[in-house]
């Protein structure tokens, strides 16, 4: 077969039938994808909500805009049998070592922490990352702590939370986070 | 060439990554782990072999002056379609992997390969040699992320190894840079040898 | 305020070659002459900005209006790669000197994965076109200041005279391992 | 009559040899060593004992076998790349955590370019951040000093340096002046004598200024980097000082704590990674100083001292050549400021 | 106390023969004259085999501008004309002469009498100063006459009489101030008509006080000329650095003295002159200083140009058993003898003898960029980045970074605590150089 | 269809053909003409930049090539003359059949023949060395040893023998560029036809002294006798300067030079062994093969 002639109604037809064909088959695999990517999204954060709070049957969603300012905080209010289990906050800090950490905090309506699941972070392995509960046991000291009587933050400020080693940039991060889901969640109508 | 030798030629002799250095962005920033870096390579053979075997079916219809822009558009398309998978069927490895999906478009590799092998070879021709430049980089991501991994931090494919402190380093950036210039120098001394 | 630290974060904390490995490729690659590099990094910093331009306004006018976030790689490819190649034309045409200096560059650049790296990153930080023309052109002076160290202490290494194996690419790597180990010390500045 | 040499000329030559340079650090050295068995037991002593073993076995054995050149084991530059190594550790440190540093000290930064004098970076410092990188844990828990054979304290007591002192405490809002009243703090006086928590060499100020008189006086080094290096500190430091003395510790404070002596007059000084040129010396430890400064300020680490190195050492080759000595000749050049 | 400022080393002095009045070495049997003994372009021989010659027969003419006669320093038949290695250690063509008595050409006024008055024109000197063959013996051998001729358009202000000797052992000119004073000094005004300049200065470094004393007490008869203690510093008896001890005038790269109005000549050089013009004497002898630690005794000697370096050692006691090297001049800036039958010619101002364990260089090691090679050299110059440069083959680099300017003076070696052959390479690469720029002329 | 679908289509679609038509009208108007034939022809080349050819570089060759469109004046000696007709075919050209060279070192001068008189201590630089001083061993045209010839050498065809001294070319690896011809500061290299079969007779020796002082210091030194040139029956042989030297052109390899040689200066490179007489006595001559 002989070569195409780079004429220029060649080139310009070359090219539009290739980002025809090109666009369209993207276009195709993108709706065959939407769904499934949509849904791996969900189930993420659906996991991440089953994670750290109780059994439900039933999810509402608010926002809540900090008093502090700032972005605002979801809360999903977890409901079983219409009778509200806990709180699972998704809420964030801007003070982690690599910038924006964003953490699922699961309350019980009087406000304990059920547990917590790290949604996204950049912080250094080994160090920061830590903070994961598959890394280490530093998130499984906030289980069935009560921010009223546990302070959430490190020890070094004062705090009741012992840092991950090394990486108390990180560790304040966390509770920072965790501090700003339980304001949130107190403001939704958890208490002590 | 043979096909067979056209296949092995890019696990060893002109390994896409230790010796013809090319795409070394990947290489550095995603083998954190010996999985990435499978990962990794997997996805950038899908992309090799499909852009490989598409380029050489269409080679003849593409005029000269627009070769370059039209093996990018058909390389685009599968990376994207690698993205896109991948983020809907594995969203833990999307994650990981991140901004460097979207440069599979220009590494070196694929356009290379594309523009030296696929635009002068047959469709089967093309296919193996994607195959073969594919593995080599994939096992050379491999290697480098179990190196890393198991320095850095004690383990390999996510098994621990060795118990206690891990060299830290070798999961940042420095380790990335040290331990693939000491590989590259022991591959050019085996290549030598 | 947020500008200076989106600039010094950039240029050295988050340091486009040793933190973020992108554009190792030029950077291993026209890093052997203190020359060559100052032209390299010239002709990154000028490309760079002008794709990340032209990227961002398809982006926030094209592609997000009409919900096409997922043809985002291969439009920006696209107009990178036409971007450069109209600049190089036109500068042989314009300015031959110009051209000498940066144009050798220039196809180069166009399988940077920085430039396309960058262009995509912007979008990720949720930058304003403002700060989206700031990061970039902090992040290609970051580039030019990693290349310009190392081609300096590379013709320094090529003077001294270095291990047989090492030479090369080998003992590049290690460099910038070393580079890198000490840029880390600007970690937590901003 | 024996068979005669030819030679270019000259046919003499001066005193000073590259052993005779680097043992000479070695007794400069010989103080801070003392002060740090003093303070911190045998423990101080293991440390460099491993240290250099393995800094010297390291040499040799990449010379014999992998660079198959000459063997200058006993040219002394290992050994001062050992004991510079110890003095920046902590004295309780993991043996094996010393060997990969010497290891990373010899064999990637110094004999992977080809050993002596081909080295870009600094050796020792090289070896000290890639440890504090990989260990931050194990780097950064300093046991507390006590007098030699002092009764009644067990060794496994840590506590933080002086500079970490006032970073965590600024950092959490204290004032400068309420930490440095508080009680466990070291003071000047400590710092000067060596009575703080630190790296097992970088403690005592005087008796590390007792070696780099030393090293003066034989004419080892000279005063163009630790001058500019001390100078540009010393003032940016103080005029951050007067701008808040609140949050911003004072000068001569910074001068004493941490490794500032050590870096200065030890490892800023290694002709090998810093520039040639008087002028390009100067330029070299104003740079050092500042950027000491700005990572104690700013930055993650308490102490910046060893990343300015480092980070000014990556510029050297560039000071190199826009800084070259005056030539004769030349029209002088215009006096600036 | 005046010095220049830039670099600069202190090496052992070792002036061993600095008490030993000059003695006139007996005539040889054959002398071996070498027919191009100066810088410049080669001279032209004059004489046939078998041809008899007096003592200070021309046998040599120079021809071109830059260039110098040869007369011959015997009596006798020339014998041979043939190839002898010479200094630099290869063959040269040279007129043998077996000796016979010693009968000096007639208009030569052999007479001991100090002549004072000068009576010469300008013209006259440069002319007999060409005629008498009379070169720079303060090493570099370049034709004295030449120096007179101040170029068009520039004006010499100062006329610096070079009595340094800043090379360790070297005491010739030492000597020659101390016994030759006053015919010296005469030589001095001669030149200073010459140049057409009111003021000579005498520099002299402070290691030979008698010197100075013995001169600021003469100078008093001699209007003009001044006598300059100098701080002992290698290299001071370098031109430019003289002159900036001096004058504190900085020569420009690339140019010669006469740009800031100064001419340079060695104090050997002046009694040469004054034996030129008042006796009509051409260069026929000059004074070598013979020395070393195990010479049996380290002399000066005045001896006829052309003598085989092996009569002077011989002279001075015989060669040592342990000898490892015989250098040509001094410690720092001489050449290493491969053979002692090599002759003595106008350049050679002594004859080092150093025993086997000295003789070799220490150990060369690794560069450890201690910058001593930059911080002693009196160019300003970074020895350490010529020498790679020209290691590597850099030259085009080398001549930026004025490679050039190297005036050759071993501070950089000798300082080297890695034993570094830097001026090896910097010579080589001079040398490279050189030829690059003479290429681009041609071009 | 759906809109994504279509939307995907039209802005993409439009954006490649866009940058099409853009780029394609910027090409037309700052249009360059530079000879694509340059691409070709550099293409061709090793890419060695080895300078052999005697331009800076093989960009430099190609750029040549085209201007001139000659080739018979330009020669890259790396390329095998495969390449060059590849190259004249591209220009439509013919290329010069070229002999084949290969470097040949003329100077037998082994620490056996040419001992050593003076100890040499200073660096290690051939042309330093030839400034300083005759050498070694007082030969003042003979090998100095110090590799300058080995350095200049981008093929790793040279190195010193441990034992002779001297340095030895391999066949194999040699291409012929002529660095250390260059590099040589006494001219001891040359390019001589490689010869059939690998075979070569050549005068080993520089030296262009009298007999005497030439035989003082080595003593396998061409001494000028010019028994050589007597015996040559094709006239190849030439003596200038006391020295013979063989023109390869004229030489037909008989091999009646080499026996009547008094100092064995004459060299024969792969010949078989001589049957009718007993060789002559060892010659070092076997060294100097790879
Ligand atoms: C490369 C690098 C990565 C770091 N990563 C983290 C991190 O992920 N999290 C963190 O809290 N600190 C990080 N640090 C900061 C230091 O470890 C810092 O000293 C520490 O967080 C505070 O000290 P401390 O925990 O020992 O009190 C990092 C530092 C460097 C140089
Ligand atoms: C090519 C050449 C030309 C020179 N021309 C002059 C000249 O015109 N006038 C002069 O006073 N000296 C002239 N000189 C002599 C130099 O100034 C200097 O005296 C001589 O090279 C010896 O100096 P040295 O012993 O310090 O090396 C010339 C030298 C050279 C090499
Ligand atoms: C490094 C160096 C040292 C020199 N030392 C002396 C010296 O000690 N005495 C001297 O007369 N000339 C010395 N010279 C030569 C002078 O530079 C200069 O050529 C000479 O004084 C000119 O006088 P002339 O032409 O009469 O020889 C030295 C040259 C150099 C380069
Ligand atoms: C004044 C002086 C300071 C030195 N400082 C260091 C140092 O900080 N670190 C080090 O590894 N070696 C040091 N050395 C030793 C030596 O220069 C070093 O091992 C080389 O960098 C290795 O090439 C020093 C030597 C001298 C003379
Ligand atoms: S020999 Fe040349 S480079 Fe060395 S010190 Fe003297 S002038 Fe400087
Ligand atoms: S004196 Fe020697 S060791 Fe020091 S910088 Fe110069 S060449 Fe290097
Ligand atoms: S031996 Fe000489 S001619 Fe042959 S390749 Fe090497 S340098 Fe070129
Ligand atoms: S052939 Fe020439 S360059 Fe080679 S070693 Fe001998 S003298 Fe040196
Ligand atoms: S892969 Fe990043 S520049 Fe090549």
């Amino acid at each position: 077969m002989a070569k195409t002639e780079s004429s220029f109604k060649n080139m310009v037809l070359t090219l539009l039938v290739i980002s025809l064909v090109a666009s369209f088959s993207l276009g195709a695999v993108y709706n065959l994808t939407k769904e499934p990517i949509a849904k791996a999204q969900q189930q993420k954060k659906e996991n991440a909500i089953k994670q750290v709070v109780p059994e439900f049957d039933r999810l509402e969603q608010v926002s809540v805009v900090p008093d502090e300012g700032g972005e605002a905080v979801i809360v999903n209010k977890a409901f079983k049998a219409d009778s509200i289990v806990g709180f699972a906050v998704e809420t964030y800090t801007d003070k982690g070592f690599g910038g924006q950490v964003l953490l699922m905090v699961g309350f019980r309506p009087d406000g304990t922490i059920v547990n917590t699941a790290v949604l996204k972070h950049t912080e250094t392995p080994g160090l920061g990352d830590k903070m994961d509960a598959s890394k280490s046991d530093f998130p499984n000291q906030f289980r069935d702590k009560s921010p009223e009587s546990f302070k959430l933050s490190v020890k070094k400020d004062g705090g009741d939370v012992d840092a991950i080693t090394a990486a108390t940039i990180s560790s304040r991060a966390f509770c920072d986070a965790v501090q700003r889901a339980y304001k949130a969640v107190r403001k939704e109508g958890g208490q002590q | 060439m043979n096909q067979m030798q056209n296949f092995t030629k890019g696990l060893l002799a002109s390994n896409p990554t230790l010796v013809l250095l090319l795409g070394m962005c990947p290489t550095l920033g995603v083998t954190t782990s010996a999985i990435n870096g499978m990962g990794m390579g997997l996805a950038t053979t899908f992309v090799l072999v499909a852009s490989n075997v598409v380029i050489a079916l269409i080679k003849n219809l593409i005029p000269d002056k627009v070769r370059i822009p039209s093996f990018i558009v058909v390389i685009a398309s599968f990376v994207t379609i690698v993205d896109l998978v991948m983020a809907g069927f594995a969203p833990a490895l999307h994650a990981q992997l991140g901004l460097f999906i979207p440069l599979i478009v220009v590494n070196c590799i694929v356009l290379g390969r594309a523009e030296a092998f696929a635009s002068k070879n047959g469709v089967l021709s093309s296919l193996i040699d994607g195959l073969g430049m594919g593995i080599g980089f994939t096992l050379a991501l491999m290697v480098l992320g179990s190196i890393r991994e198991l320095l850095g931090s004690g383990a390999v494919f996510g098994i621990k190894l060795i118990a206690g402190d891990a060299i830290l380093v070798f999961v940042l950036a420095p380790g990335a840079f040290i331990a693939l210039g000491y590989l590259i120098a022991l591959v050019n001394k085996i290549r030598k040898a | 305020m947020e500008y200076i630290i989106i600039i010094i974060s950039a240029i050295f904390v988050n340091n486009i070659v040793f933190a973020q490995f992108l554009g190792i490729c030029p950077f291993l690659g026209v890093s052997n002459k203190l020359s060559t590099s100052v032209g390299m990094g010239g002709a990154v910093i000028f490309v760079m900005t002008l794709a990340t331009l032209v990227t961002y306004l398809i982006y926030q006018f094209i592609l997000v209006p009409l919900g096409l976030g997922f043809l985002q790689t291969i439009s920006y490819i696209l107009v990178i790669a036409a971007l450069v190649q109209m600049v190089e034309i036109i500068l042989k045409k314009v300015s031959p000197a110009l051209y000498q200096a940066l144009g050798i560059f220039l196809p180069l650049i166009t399988t940077n994965c920085a430039v396309l790296g960058v262009a995509i990153l912007v979008i990720q930080k949720k930058y304003n076109l403002v700060e989206s023309i700031l990061f970039t052109m902090a992040t290609a002076a970051g580039f030019l200041l990693a290349l310009v160290i190392f081609a300096g202490i590379r013709e320094h290494l090529d003077l001294m005279g270095v291990p047989k194996g090492m030479r090369g690419i080998p003992i590049a790597l290690i460099v910038a391992g070393l580079l890198s180990l000490a840029f880390m010390g600007f970690a937590g500045l901003v | 009559m024996s068979i005669l040499t030819v030679s270019g000329s000259p046919h003499v030559h001066g005193h000073q040899n590259v052993k005779s340079i680097m043992y000479g650090v070695v007794v400069a050295m010989i103080p801070a060593i003392f002060v740090s068995v003093y303070f911190f037991g045998l423990d101080a002593a293991r440390v460099i004992f491993i240290s250099v073993a393995a800094c010297l076995f390291f040499e040799w054995i990449i010379q014999k076998y992998l660079l198959k050149g000459p063997l200058t084991i006993n040219d002394g530059s290992a050994l001062v790349t050992g004991v510079l190594l110890a003095f920046n550790v902590p004295s309780n440190l993991p043996a094996w955590m010393i060997v990969a540093g010497a290891l990373v000290s010899i064999g990637i930064a110094k004999m992977s370019f080809g050993g002596l004098g081909k080295n870009p970076f600094n050796p020792a410092l090289i070896g000290r951040v890639f440890l504090l990188i990989s260990f931050p844990v194990q780097m950064t828990s300093w046991p507390v000093p006590k007098a030699l054979f002092a009764p009644g304290v067990t060794d496994a007591i840590t506590g933080p340096t002086t500079l970490g002192i006032l970073k965590e405490g600024i950092s959490a809002g204290k004032t400068v002046q309420e930490l440095m009243g508080s009680a466990g703090f070291p003071g000047y006086m400590n710092d000067l004598v060596g009575a703080q928590g630190g790296s097992l060499g970088e403690i005592s100020a005087i008796a590390l200024l007792l070696g780099a008189a030393y090293m003066f006086f034989r004419r080892i080094i000279t005063w163009h980097i630790p001058a500019a290096y001390i100078g540009s500190a010393f003032v940016f430091s103080g005029i951050l000082w007067l701008v808040n003395p609140a949050i911003y510790i004072d000068p001569v404070m910074h001068m004493l704590a941490g490794g500032m002596i050590l870096g200065v007059f030890y490892m800023a000084t290694d002709m090998v990674s810093s520039p040639m040129s008087p002028r390009g010396q100067l330029v070299f430890g104003v740079g050092a100083g500042l950027l000491t400064i700005l990572i104690r300020v700013w930055g993650a680490y308490p102490e910046g001292v060893s990343f300015a190195i480092l980070i000014m050492n990556a510029f050297t080759p560039l000071i190199n050549k826009a800084f070259k000595p005056r030539r004769f000749g030349e029209a002088l050049p215009v006096k600036k400021g | 106390m005046k010095t220049f400022k830039l670099g600069g080393v202190h090496p052992e002095e070792n002036k061993l023969s600095a008490g030993a009045a000059i003695e006139i070495l007996p005539l040889p049997e054959k002398v071996f004259i070498p027919v191009s003994q100066s810088l410049g372009a080669p001279s032209k021989l004059i004489v046939e085999k078998g041809a008899v010659v007096k003592t200070g027969q021309l046998i040599a003419k120079g021809e071109a501008f830059i260039s110098a006669n040869v007369h011959s320093s015997v009596s006798g038949k020339v014998s041979r004309i043939e190839e002898v290695t010479d200094t630099s250690g290869y063959r040269r063509t040279a007129v043998v002469i077996d000796v016979e008595g010693d009968e000096w050409d007639e208009q030569i006024d052999c007479s001991k009498e100090v002549k004072a008055e000068i009576t010469h024109s300008r013209e006259e000197i440069v002319r007999k100063i060409s005629e008498m063959g009379v070169v720079g013996l303060g090493g570099a051998t370049f034709p004295s006459h030449v120096k007179l001729m101040v170029p068009e358009g520039k004006k010499a202000e100062n006329l610096l009489i070079n009595g340094v000797e800043c090379e360790p052992y070297l005491t010739s000119d030492h000597r020659l101030m101390l016994e030759r004073s006053r015919e010296m000094l005469i030589g001095i005004q001669i030149l200073m008509k010459g140049l057409d300049v009111k003021k000579a200065y005498i520099g002299i470094e402070k290691n030979k006080p008698d010197a100075i004393d013995h001169l600021e007490k003469l100078v008093a008869e001699y209007p003009g000329i001044e006598v300059v203690p100098l701080k002992v510093k290698y290299p001071q008896g370098g031109e430019k650095q003289l002159i900036k001890a001096i004058t504190g005038r900085e020569v420009p790269s690339g140019k010669l003295p006469i740009e800031v109005g100064c001419v340079v000549n060695n104090v050997g050089t002046a009694l040469a002159v004054y034996e030129a013009v008042q006796k009509n004497k051409p260069l026929v002898e000059r004074v070598v200083t013979v020395t070393g630690k195990s010479l049996e005794k380290p002399s000066n000697l005045l001896v006829r140009i052309g003598t085989p370096v092996s009569k002077l050692i011989e002279f001075a006691g015989g060669l040592p058993a342990d000898t490892g090297k015989v250098i040509n001049g001094g410690p720092m800036m001489g050449k290493a003898l491969t053979s002692l039958e090599v002759p003595v010619v106008k350049g050679t101002s002594g004859l080092l003898i150093m025993p086997e364990k000295e003789s070799r260089r220490m150990p060369v090691v690794n560069c450890i960029r201690c910058a001593r090679c930059i911080s002693v050299c009196p160019m300003g110059l970074e020895p350490v980045l010529l020498a790679q440069l020209s290691e590597n083959q850099m030259f085009e680099t080398a001549e930026k970074e004025r490679i050039l300017d190297c005036i050759e003076c071993g501070s950089c070696h000798f300082t080297c605590p890695a034993g570094r052959p830097l001026l090896d390479y910097l010579r080589l690469g001079k040398n490279k150089v050189g030829i690059i720029i003479r290429n681009r002329g041609k071009k | 269809m759906d809109n994504t679908l279509l939307f995907a289509v039209i802005s993409l679609s439009a954006i490649g053909v866009i940058s099409a038509i853009i780029l394609y009208f910027v090409a037309q108007k700052f249009r360059v003409i530079e000879d694509p034939r340059i691409d070709i022809v550099a293409e061709l080349l090793p890419g060695a930049n080895c300078g052999g050819c005697g331009l800076a570089g093989c960009r430099a060759f190609a750029e040549e090539v085209v201007r001139t469109e000659d080739l018979s004046k330009l020669n890259c000696p790396v390329s095998s003359s495969e390449a060059m007709k590849q190259i004249a075919a591209a220009m439509g050209l013919e290329a010069a059949e070229k002999d084949p060279l290969i470097a040949v070192v003329r100077c037998n001068g082994s620490r056996a023949n040419a001992p050593q008189k003076v100890i040499y201590d200073s660096a290690g630089s051939c042309a330093f060395a030839h400034s300083l001083s005759s050498g070694e061993s007082g030969c003042p045209n003979g090998c100095l040893g110090y590799g300058d010839c080995v350095v200049s050498c981008k093929f790793d065809a040279i190195y010193i023998d441990a034992v002779t001294g001297l340095p030895v070319v391999s066949d194999e690896h040699c291409v012929a560029c002529g660095a250390c011809v260059t590099a040589c500061p006494r001219s001891i290299i040359e390019l001589r036809s490689k010869g059939k079969k690998d075979r070569r007779i050549y005068v080993s020796c520089v030296n262009t002294e009298k007999g005497g002082p030439a035989k003082k210091n080595c003593s396998v030194a061409c001494i000028g006798c010019g028994k050589c040139v007597k015996e040559c029956p094709y006239e190849a042989i030439t003596l200038v300067n006391n020295l013979a030297y063989i023109d390869y052109n004229k030489c037909r390899l008989c091999r009646k030079c080499e026996p009547v040689c008094p100092t064995g200066a004459i060299l024969e490179t792969n010949f078989p062994p001589r049957k009718e007489k007993p060789a002559e006595p060892a010659s070092v001559a076997d060294t100097a093969e790879a």
